[in-house]
């Protein structure tokens, strides 16, 4: 078989289907202020630690973050994280979030973790919504609009898209192709899928066509950067 | 006298079928889990698990195997893993046959109030408005009053709701109820408990259908 | 690990997460007149030819059929399929179903391949649908419901859900999860997820256990039979 | 002259960014996947694979790896399988960098029609709708006219639309035309063929953006 990953072996900066890129720092060097960053993770499986760390010493302004969990007490500086949806308010950095959001600092958007997972693969899917029951009769559907099929009541779910996602895998090869570890897959598909940019940590960056392409949790054309932080289980 | 924990968490495994997929929720429910090692039972937890068995033994723990609530814990043969979008495509699609919740209040019309105080801001909504809302059979496993003695079967819930109309059962340290149209009909008591100890406990109305 | 699997093993029918039956026959014998039936597979890959047969020799009544593709001529005799659903009305068997339909005896549902993904996702995950754009302006739109979106058109696709579904995979252990085998994935998961009755054909069954819990990509909660139909590639 | 099928499937490719991921419909574009290995793009086949190579030696066709036309196919290394619901999702939310599909008819504004003849009945939607509505860009590669001499680029389309304002150039057997606002703008003429010539097999305004 013949296949672009032939040429990248022999120079990898000539193939940009090459997505290696060398340090967890040069990976956010450019994310935005204002930015909205999706984050992957459930608490701490597959969760992209090193890639938040490094995002947080590039002290971003004005950020919006989209997680499951909270854990974010590292933005919470001066002109800091202005938002934060998600379902699980709670994490072993929050303390100064949540401290944020009872100062009134910073808007909490919480959100039914299923309807957080539909959004998401609305905003990579392309679709204008989803109609969802979860949520109907109580706050969570205040402010949403109400459609009616078949005489019942749904929610309607609008997209949910991040100028960054920050994910985390256990395997990549240099297309980008991700294989999650055990639990640790849960919203890093979601999220791949819903940014403009996706940068992706895993433990282990192998060549195209050594992972089992029947295997593959993330395919290559959700993810735009990879760095291999190691330090993970084998 | 009321049921302890551990005598309710038995009642509740017992009235589990053999072959059920089921979820079981943080607080009271996790001591359900405990009881059902060993039964073909599958355990769904919400952040990707199919088939949870029981924790691991100590320096076995793996970041990447926990339940919902963020422990460690292992899995049983035949499980499978998944990312959030199926999981929860799995919860509300009504694929699981049961969901056991904690409950903070429970109408007689099965509305769910179980992740905030009244008052408070914040709380942490998780997976549960999508577990009560989707599953099949959600039965809310509680105390039957709070500690200062309120009750928290109700005519109708002021606490936040976490999804309307969909609790079918209540399992409470003094008796077991199904929700009937407006009204709890007690189909267990423990024993000892009397019929006016119980509904003097119970916000709303109740009916026997025991003896 | 302590497990379901242990006690089933010894005494595969007291064990009820087992879902194995012997024969495809066996499988579609309590397939209703009137049912609407999911059919998985492309063409022919990870297509359930062995159920597809075994159900034509039920010879079942008024069904409405739901398959990407139209390869269920073996259905057209009197009374037969009334209604078919798909986005590619082509097969090495349509012929029949084809001048059904143009003879008007059998109604057809033509729906964007895409669409019909979303409609079967939607019926599986209990969404009362989905906002698509696919199709807007054309006359797959006729019909159907618009909603607008921060001023953007959408179809409303509504789920799609079948009495029974015939799946087909590579391989599955007792309690019904499944792996397919390369493009032979294709609607199966969708299909298993949206119907009350979902039968899988495989070519080897296994233990449960004896699959990698990270590679199953039907999960056995979405399958009530398996069948194994031998023949397929190792 | 006109272009050959061959001589524009080479101009097609040759317009094909390296990195870009692409799917490439039945008929003519089939022959522009016929130019593509060895090079760093990643073709994606709408029934589930990312990553297509060139069609297996004979005797080694596999039934479980085809493309959209049923053919047998191959894949590269990086290559990934996936289902439908997921490869879709890459269609529809526009994570492709390109479609190149096949044309009956193509209007000034963009839309596209390709998937039926008028008057008749049946017609194979598939996965075209999808793809025009949910590609980052859609190239119509087609002859300039039909059989019978009628142009395929038109003021409105007569023919059943499979999406509108998606189509953004037509690459034909007489030249490559941007669509802009209502007319086609030349960007590339086939040696030989004439302002007038080209004038006259378009069925709508036509500009010209080379001399």
């Amino acid at each position: 078989m013949t296949g672009a990953a032939d040429m990248g072996h022999a120079n990898r900066h000539a193939n940009p289907l090459d997505k290696v890129v060398e340090s967890a720092e040069a990976a956010v060097a450019d994310v935005p202020d204002g930015a909205t960053v999706l984050v992957g993770g459930f608490g701490g499986s597959g969760f992209p630690k090193v890639l938040r760390e490094a995002l947080i010493r590039r002290h971003p302004r004005r950020i919006t973050v989209v997680c499951n969990n909270a854990d974010f007490g590292g933005f919470v500086y001066e002109d800091g994280l202005v938002r934060m949806i998600c379902s699980y308010p709670v994490g072993a950095t929050a303390k100064p979030l949540l401290e944020g959001i009872e100062a009134g600092t910073i808007e909490l958007e919480l959100t039914p973790q299923g309807t957080l997972a539909e959004r998401l693969r609305a905003g990579g899917s392309g679709l204008g919504g989803v109609l969802t029951p979860t949520g109907l009769g109580t706050e969570f559907q205040v402010g949403r609009r109400i459609i009616e099929v078949d005489g019942k009541s749904f929610i309607l779910a609008l997209p949910l898209r991040g100028d960054v996602a920050l994910i985390r895998a256990h395997q990549a090869d240099r297309y980008g192709n991700l294989v999650s570890r055990f639990a640790g897959r849960n919203f890093n598909p979601l999220m791949a899928m819903a940014a403009d940019l996706t940068i992706a940590e895993v433990d282990h960056i192998v060549e195209p066509g050594q992972l089992d392409p029947q295997q593959i949790h993330i395919p290559s054309v959700f993810v735009d950067r990879v760095v291999a932080v190691g330090g993970g289980p084998a | 006298m009321a049921w302890s924990n551990e005598a309710l968490a038995d009642i509740v495994a017992g009235d589990i079928t053999d072959g059920w997929y089921v979820n079981l929720g943080v607080g009271l429910p996790t001591l359900v889990a405990e009881r059902l090692p060993g039964r073909p039972v599958l355990v769904h937890s919400e952040n990707g698990i199919l088939g949870v068995g029981p924790p691991p033994p100590a320096g076995e723990e793996d970041p990447d195997i926990i339940d919902p609530g963020k422990n460690p814990v292992t899995i049983v043969p035949g499980a499978a893993y998944m990312d959030s979008g199926m999981s929860f495509a799995l919860i509300r699609g009504a694929h699981l046959d049961l969901s056991v919740m904690g409950a903070f209040q429970v109408s007689a019309d099965g509305d769910l109030a179980n992740w905030r105080l009244p008052g408070k801001k914040g709380g942490a909504i998780g997976g549960a408005a999508d577990l009560a809302a989707g599953s099949r059979r959600v039965w809310a496993m509680t105390t039957h009053t709070t500690r200062d003695g309120q009750p928290k079967l109700v005519r109708a819930c002021d606490y936040p709701l976490t999804a309307i109309r969909v609790v079918t059962r209540v399992y409470s340290d003094l008796a077991v109820l199904d929700v009937a149209n407006g009204r709890f009909r007690v189909i267990r008591m423990a024993p000892g408990v009397t019929e006016d100890e119980l509904r003097a406990s119970t916000g709303a109305e109740i009916e026997f259908a025991i003896q």
